[in-house]
């Protein structure tokens, strides 16, 4: 999980892009490059959940149904409609039977089976999602039945992130890792692009798949390159040289001078990322006091970070969700005030104690965070130690509480634009560290629980407001987080690109199938 | 030849406490490996197949033995964060590195021998304090900052060469037989690839070398100083030799061999110091994978890295000890 | 200075003319050799003697500009009639030079270049000198021709030989061979045997002097050997300090005319007083012998040793009575030191047994250790690695107190350091001082001062005067043959020195290649010898 | 054997009396240094966000504000702290090890230096990466690291020095005379080999200072707000070509001190080791 700052530019095509061999419509030309500064683990679909893997996914394989760039509602992808039992627990897809795999062979019930066994017997990530899922199984060549333990609202959103996989490719390399070796080189999807460079450390390139059952039409590149380069200095040396044509890892001060800057574009996009400090709240130390964690709630100036270290880009939170979203309770989080959290401290004795912060160094404003946090707390007599981590290694942090540090600052990308993709996965105590998701308070309360259960089996979007307002609330009197920010998707470009949009249910990847290059 | 198996079985043994080691400092990781490489969202029983699995719920001395066994088949482990198996990534990552560590070994050895020789050859004279100089310098300067700096300025300022990767943009489909872009742009007759993965690396190679060629020089300098102060160079003088003569044919024969034995050495070091810069440079390689692995605590990755270094460290001195063998078919080594 | 040449010359015959020469080194502004005068006359053997650090070296060579430190100040120097130096400029380069003149130089184990063949190096001399291209067959013949002239064994085959296959003397041979290739007008020959065995140095000096006849070559033999000198050279330059005291004919030497300084370095240990306790020992003889060896063995792995030479030991067998001077006399490698380190239990023997007083050392007990290790003391070689530089001289011998006669009260420790030191001939003033304050033959003093403290019942000394300057060696010796009068002690002294054990020793074992090859009283031995290799050692004596 | 009495004997040249002149300095911020900041150096004010340098700020101010002029002085304590306590822990382990192995001599000596000519064999980055990835990211364990990979340089040299003093006619005197063991190791070996010692830790100094830093660059070392100088670079590259200042005074700081450590162990060496003093 990264953040929210793509950026594109713009510039002329490259002649040698002309060279590449394709023979489809000839509205599919071009090159676009895409910076990107941190390496994919693999192209497995079961780390769909992982935005780098995610953004070279997004355009090689299709799901049931999809979140289209810029909206915030699914439609049909591989399906073409779909019942939903009475009891909410069966759920019937009519699937399309004009789809080919980039190998050729054609897309039938019997893959979207396949995958689907396969990720649970992978116990892949992207099932946290699917809530109680049950099982799949195929009715006839293009009809797949699925079935649920529970009734869960957010189902078909959920399903946006559940990649197609081949059967006949992928099933010879099961072998005893449920594929995981193979598909974490190779693709096996039937989006519009199909993989065909992959070295992970260096550069990936997809090209347009000529037997896309979507057909091409409109303005659409050749070839899609993302190149891995590390350090935002380049990147932005790159973009200004021409040489890429996205690079979203950039400072922020250096996407303000873009703006002005000709021949560069700057897209905002409403982005909904909150970025927490989860608090230990199993923890046997001062953290696993509530009162501990209402001093520490108010110690935190979100102002100061909206305006100076996201340069404005970005919303004020006042709880976990962001304010716009269906459900949101205002204020369940204590706003900045120094002077009652120094009065906490003094009642309690509690300077002269020592904290520790885990984050990713590799994300300017996790870290800044951390110093405005690490400045007032030293204020407060309150030692916080850091420690600067990648995403993998702080996730294995938490998955043993003795390993959980006091503090762990995390971004919640939801998968999908509801209250659900961010409440339950941040405080149902199903999704606690230790339990594999990303509940790195390690929060458990089984009233919470109860209500988010509740909202999320429901289909009447009014109770379910009613029932994650109240949840936010309960959450709030116990202070397992403060919500640092709800940073904007900022993303410079080359003013060459065209068609690119923000995808809010696909955070940090590029809508690159539907964007041509000048 | 008796020499040479002495030296074998010495790196063999020092093979086997090498993997020792290794094998110890994949132990102290924090935690349980298993719960680690089941990644998020495994459940217990998943973590208490993945502990049969990795041989975790065995004896220390049996899972050692497994290790080994396993390295003897080429079997590095896999990687918890790729899904690879680690040979395939250090296969792929080594090359790119050793390109880079053999270039910056020539920076070193075409600056340091010939000034080092010349030094000592004028020793105290102004010339030798400015060699001195730059030595010192050399070898206050940090890599990655020099790397840093060069960067930006040469090539990001100035844009004299590229500031990162290893081929130009266009390039970026050239497959080459073994990885080492120079080597196949030959094999191929791609003079183009070659001149463009050559100035891809010259910063690079540079920043990495700047720090081993200052200690190059200054070992070179004192060996061949000493080397001058021996008294076959005077008879050399007596019979009348034009000091080139006694510079290269006398001198450099003699003094060259012991910072031979450095330059070996600084091989290894350098493989070793490509964390500070494949990054910078946003070159693949293996001292970015090391990183990575690191601060991903991929333990077997690390412990692979650590490994293969190590081996190449000995294969860099072992080759040394050949070259020194060649150029000195007599005396010295057997004593 | 006294001038003694015995008839006026003309300028055709001198070769060298060296006047009012001054030469420094480069980072110490101060002349080391100080405005020397001196003429060297075509075919003559000149010889230069001094002690080390006199300076003999530093104006030979730089006068070639051959010394890489060498700074020239002042002075005129001529060769063959051409100026090379004028006024502290050169005005001829080396180069030009180099071609007249044959260098010998001190050390033969560095004085060829270890990774060329010598039939090579010989061969590049030719070339430069004669312009034979090395790879012609008249080079390689005209080294092989050289190689038989200087004595060297199958020139064929040494041709492909390396340096390290060659011993010491057998590498001087090679320089030689390189200095002649060249047919030199002069050969300068810097301490051309310091680094060799006595019976290497005089078949050495015999080539050099042979083959300098033959060819007419005039020589500058530069020694601190002044034996030597006086027997090859036909006048001797003294150096002292970077100046020339004398310069003579050592064939009609009048001391009294001399300077005094040569006068000390002739008469070397001349006047040292013989010692003899004849009397003595008479009586000692019918008591039990302090010290008893049978059949002792020890043995090293040869890789420790590089040149050559065996350091094996086997089979000794010998006695030490108490109060008597017994002389160990043997070459470098002969297995001296090692039998030395062995009475001190140094180190420790693969067989044989040793018995002090009767009893076994090897099975003694802690307190029997004790006292044998105060009993039983030694004086080193060398006097500059003896002492510990940390140690102030007080701390040096009140250690040695300290451990074996710890009830002395601090008063009459102090009192017995300064008795101590005014015994070996120092006053109470050393004690406060280090040891790189004292020279090497007051620190000689101070190592036999402490020896002594413990009154020991034997002393073994290694070699004690072999690393001391002429002068300061007959002071030292003079030292100990006051000792062993004032006191009742038994002495072994370990020495390469014929001289020295004639003037010390009641009796003398010989050993050769770790074995004692002959023994007996001093006189007996060396009058009379009846073995090979003591008459190859006494021949080898100038 | 030069008085230490007079401590800055060994340096020659107006260039070396600069270098000592900064190491003198550099040793006296480490120490002084948070009294003589002008700013508290982790105190963030993020709207004086990568400023340049002012009069104010002489160095200008870093991403989060901070003045790097407070920055640079109090990083030096944290650099110099954790180099010496590298070099002090290593000498110590080294030399236990060294001299033992001296001592021991025989097989005891044969493995123990074999053991130490492999553990060269790794480059120390990466056997320090090895150790950060085992014990977490932090100083603390990058000084672990260090020490981890540093000791046999030190084992090696003491024992060498040991051998040759063992060597030496005077130990054979100590033995002739009886001098127990203990005292010939703390009176005869040690003082002896205090010379050499001394010079190979001046000219360590640097390479360790440069590894640490190499290692908080890299993300294993000091943590923030730290003011590693290393890590300073790693937190400033990002805006390197916007605010140049963030990442050249560090490195600045990091070349001077490395350099005039690397020239007071050079002019060290010249005066005390006795094997250049010969020649």
């Amino acid at each position: 999980m990264k953040i929210c700052n793509l950026l594109a530019s713009a510039f002329t095509v490259l002649s040698f892009s002309l060279a590449i061999p394709f023979t489809a419509t000839a509205d599919v030309a071009g090159t676009l490059i895409i910076a990107e500064n941190e390496t994919p683990e693999n192209l497995d679909p079961a780390n769909a959940t992982n935005s780098t893997v995610n953004q070279l996914l997004v355009g090689v394989y299709d799901a049931l149904v999809q979140f289209k760039a810029g909206e915030t509602s699914v439609s049909p992808q591989l399906a073409t409609d779909w019942q939903v039992s009475d009891d909410g627990l069966q759920y019937t897809f009519k699937i399309r039977s004009d789809v080919k795999f980039h190998d050729g062979s054609s897309m039938t019930s019997a893959d979207v089976v396949f995958t689907l066994d396969r990720l649970q017997a992978a116990s892949a990530a992207v099932l946290n999602d699917m809530g109680p899922f049950k099982s799949a199984e195929a009715i006839d060549d293009y009809t797949v039945k699925m079935t649920l333990e529970a009734p869960f609202g957010p189902f078909i959103s959920a399903l946006s992130r559940i990649y197609i996989v081949s059967k006949a490719q992928v099933e010879p390399h099961m072998s005893d890792d449920n594929g995981r070796g193979w598909l974490a080189v190779n693709a096996a999807g039937s989006g519009p692009y199909s993989v065909s460079t992959y070295k992970p450390t260096e550069v990936v390139t997809l090209n347009a798949f000529e037997g896309y059952w979507g057909g091409w039409d409109g303005d659409h590149v050749a070839e899609v390159v993302f190149r891995y380069i590390a350090e935002p200095s380049t990147q932005l040396a790159l973009l200004k040289s021409g040489e890429v044509h996205i690079a979203p890892d950039i400072t922020v001060q250096d996407k303000l001078s873009l703006m002005d800057a000709d021949g560069f574009r700057v897209d905002i996009g409403a982005a909904a990322t909150p970025l927490y400090f989860q608090f230990n709240t199993s923890s046997d130390g001062l953290v696993g006091d509530a009162s501990f964690r209402k001093m520490l709630a108010q110690t935190f100036d979100r102002k100061l970070h909206l305006d100076y270290v996201l340069q404005g880009f970005g919303t004020m939170p006042d709880g976990p969700l962001p304010p716009d979203w269906m459900g949101h309770s205002t204020s369940t989080e204590l706003p900045f005030n120094m002077a009652a959290a120094k009065e906490l401290v003094d009642q309690n004795g509690w300077a002269g104690s020592t904290l520790k912060v885990r984050y990713l160094p590799a994300i300017e404003e996790e870290q800044a965070a951390v110093e405005q946090l690490q400045s007032n707390l030293s204020q407060l007599g309150i030692k916080l130690e850091a420690e600067g981590m990648t995403w993998p290694a702080q996730a294995a942090t938490v998955q043993d509480l003795d390993t959980t540090s006091d503090i762990n600052m995390i971004y919640n990308f939801p998968s999908f634009p509801d209250p659900h993709a961010i409440l339950n996965t941040s405080f149902n105590s199903q999704n606690t560290g230790y339990n594999g998701g990303y509940n790195w308070a390690q929060y458990s309360n089984s009233e919470v629980d109860a209500l988010l259960n509740q909202a999320a089996s429901s289909a009447d979007q009014s109770e379910r407001a009613t029932l994650y307002a109240k949840a936010q609330q309960m959450i709030g009197a116990e202070y397992p987080v403060i919500t640092v920010s709800l940073p904007g998707s900022v993303v410079a470009m080359s003013s060459a690109v065209k068609g690119y949009r923000y995808s809010v249910a696909h955070h940090q990847t590029f809508n690159y199938m539907d964007i041509s290059v000048d | 030849m008796h020499y040479f198996f002495q030296r074998f079985v010495f790196s063999l043994l020092s093979l086997f406490i090498l993997t020792l080691i290794t094998f110890l400092l994949s132990q102290v990781v924090p935690g349980d490996p298993a719960i680690v490489a089941a990644g998020p969202n495994a459940g217990a029983e998943k973590i208490e197949l993945l502990r049969s699995e990795m041989g975790l719920d065995k004896p220390l001395t049996q899972q050692f033995l497994i290790y080994v066994g396993k390295l003897a088949q080429g079997d590095l482990g896999k990687s918890w964060f790729t899904h690879q198996p680690i040979l395939e990534d250090l296969i792929r990552e080594l090359p790119p590195s050793l390109e880079l560590v053999i270039i910056a070994m020539v920076i070193n050895l075409v600056i340091s021998l010939p000034l080092g020789l010349c030094s000592a050859r004028y020793n105290d004279t102004r010339f030798d304090s400015l060699v001195r100089l730059f030595a010192m310098i050399g070898a206050g300067l940090p890599i990655f900052w020099t790397a840093l700096i060069l960067q930006n300025v040469i090539g990001g300022e100035l844009q004299l060469l590229p500031i990162a990767g290893r081929l130009s943009f266009e390039y970026r489909a050239f497959e080459g037989y073994t990885g080492f872009f120079l080597l196949d742009g030959l094999i191929l007759g791609r003079l183009d690839v070659f001149f463009d993965a050559l100035k891809h690396l010259i910063l690079p190679a540079f920043s990495l070398s700047l720090l081993f060629t200052a200690v190059g020089l200054r070992i070179t300098r004192t060996a061949m100083i000493s080397e001058f102060q021996k008294d076959y160079v005077l008879l050399a003088r007596t019979k009348a030799a034009s000091e080139p003569r006694i510079m290269f044919k006398h001198v450099f024969p003699n003094g060259a061999p012991p910072s031979l034995t450095v330059f070996g050495m600084q091989f290894g070091w350098m493989l070793g110091a490509t964390v500070l810069v494949e990054e910078i440079y946003g070159r693949p390689g293996i001292g970015r994978y090391a990183v990575k692995a690191v601060t991903q605590s991929d333990i077997h990755a690390v412990v692979a890295v650590v490994l293969v270094v190590g081996i190449v460290f000995l294969l860099a001195n072992l080759v040394v000890d050949l070259l020194l063998y060649i150029l000195n078919p007599r005396g010295r080594m057997d004593k | 200075m006294a001038q003694v040449d015995e008839k006026l010359i003309s300028k055709e015959e001198i070769i060298l003319d060296v006047e009012n020469y001054s030469v420094g080194l480069k980072k110490i502004k101060k002349s080391f050799v100080e405005a020397v005068s001196f003429s060297v006359f075509k075919g003559e053997i000149f010889g230069v003697a001094g002690e080390s650090g006199s300076g003999k070296t530093l104006l030979t060579l730089s006068m070639f500009g051959l010394h890489n430190a060498s700074h020239l100040n002042t002075g005129d120097v001529s060769f063959d009639l051409n100026k090379i130096i004028q006024s502290g400029v050169r005005v001829v380069q080396t180069k030009k030079l180099a071609l007249r003149i044959g260098f010998i130089l001190q050390d033969p184990f560095s004085s060829l270049n270890p990774s060329v063949k010598i039939g090579k190096q010989i061969g590049e001399a030719i070339y430069l000198a004669q312009g034979k291209k090395p790879k012609s067959i008249e080079n390689r013949s005209l080294v092989y021709k050289l190689l038989s002239e200087v004595g060297i064994p199958d020139p064929e085959n040494s041709y492909e030989q390396y340096p390290d296959q060659f011993s010491g003397g057998m590498r001087q041979r090679i320089v030689i061979a390189i200095a002649l290739s060249q047919d030199p007008d002069l050969l300068i020959a810097d301490e051309p045997t310091t680094a060799l065995d006595a019976s290497t140095q005089r078949k050495i000096i015999d080539l050099i002097i042979d083959r300098s006849r033959q060819r007419g070559l005039t020589v500058i033999l530069v020694s601190h050997n002044i034996a030597l000198l006086q027997a090859t050279a036909d006048r001797i330059a003294v150096m002292k300090s970077g100046k020339v005291l004398d310069i003579f004919n050592p064939k009609k030497i009048k001391l009294n005319e001399l300077n005094s300084y040569t006068k000390v370095l002739f008469e070397g240990l001349k006047n040292v007083k013989k010692h003899s306790r004849t009397e003595q020992k008479q009586q000692n003889v019918s008591s039990l012998p302090l010290i008893e060896m049978k059949n002792i063995q020890k043995s090293f792995a040869s890789r420790l040793m590089q040149r050559g030479g065996n350091f094996s030991l086997s089979n000794i067998n010998l006695e030490i009575f108490p109060g008597e001077v017994v002389g160990f006399l043997g070459e470098s490698g002969s297995g001296k030191s090692t039998l030395a380190s062995i009475i001190t239990t140094l180190s420790i023997p693969n067989g044989g047994s040793y018995s002090y007083k009767g009893q076994n050392v090897f099975s003694f007990k802690k307190s029997e250790i004790k006292q044998f290790k105060s009993d039983v003391q030694m004086v080193f070689q060398d006097p500059y690695g003896s002492l510990n530089p940390r140690y102030n001289i007080r701390t040096a011998i009140s250690e040695a107190l300290l451990i074996h006669q710890p009830d002395l009260s601090k008063l009459s420790r102090e009192e017995r350091i300064i008795q101590l030191l005014t015994d070996v001939g120092l006053d109470g003033s050393a004690m406060e001082k280090f040891p790189h304050e004292f020279s090497g033959g007051q620190r000689q003093r101070i190592a036999i001062a402490r020896a002594m403290s413990v009154d020991p019942e034997i002393l073994v000394c290694d070699e004690p005067l072999s690393s001391l300057d002429v002068s300061t060696q007959a002071q030292i010796l003079d030292l100990f043959s006051s000792l062993l009068r004032r006191k009742k002690i038994a002495m072994i002294f370990i020495t390469h020195d014929i001289k020295v054990a004639q003037i010390l020793c009641d009796r003398v074992y010989i050993l050769s290649n770790g074995q004692i090859v002959e023994q007996g009283k001093t006189q007996q031995v060396l009058n009379s010898p009846r073995h090979d290799y003591t008459l190859k050692l006494i021949e080898a004596v100038y | 054997m030069k008085s230490f009495l007079n401590l800055t004997f060994f340096v020659k040249s107006p260039f070396e009396k600069l270098a000592l002149g900064i190491v003198f300095f550099i040793i006296l911020i480490s120490i002084f240094g948070d009294f003589i900041v002008p700013y508290d150096p982790t105190q963030i004010d993020f709207r004086g966000k990568l400023q340049p340098p002012s009069l104010e700020h002489p160095l200008g101010q870093d991403g989060a504000g901070r003045d790097v002029l407070s920055r640079v002085l109090s990083g030096a304590r944290l650099t110099v702290l954790s180099t010496f306590t590298v070099i002090f822990v290593v000498l110590v382990i080294g030399c236990t090890i060294g001299i033992f192995s001296a001592f021991a001599g025989g097989w005891i000596d044969n493995i123990l230096m074999r053991i130490a000519d492999i553990w060269l064999g790794f480059p120390p980055l990466i056997l320090a990466l090895g150790f950060a990835a085992a014990l977490g990211a932090s100083l603390e364990a990058a000084i672990w690291a260090l020490i981890f990979s540093w000791w046999p340089n030190y084992a090696r040299l003491s024992r060498m020095i040991t051998l040759d003093i063992l060597s030496k006619p005077f130990i054979a005197g100590a033995e002739v005379l009886g001098v127990p063991l203990w005292r010939k190791v703390t009176f005869y070996v040690l003082p002896n080999a205090f010379d050499v010692l001394i010079i190979q830790v001046a000219l360590d100094v640097s390479a360790v200072m440069l590894s640490i830093s190499g290692l908080s660059f890299i993300g294993v070392g000091a943590q923030i707000p730290a003011p590693e100088w290393g890590s300073m670079i790693a937190d400033g590259r990002a805006h390197m070509s916007t605010a140049w200042w963030v990442v050249v005074f560090p490195g600045l700081a990091i070349f001077f001190s490395a350099l005039s450590f690397n020239v007071v162990g050079d002019a060290l060496r010249r005066e005390l080791d006795p094997l250049i003093r010969r020649v």
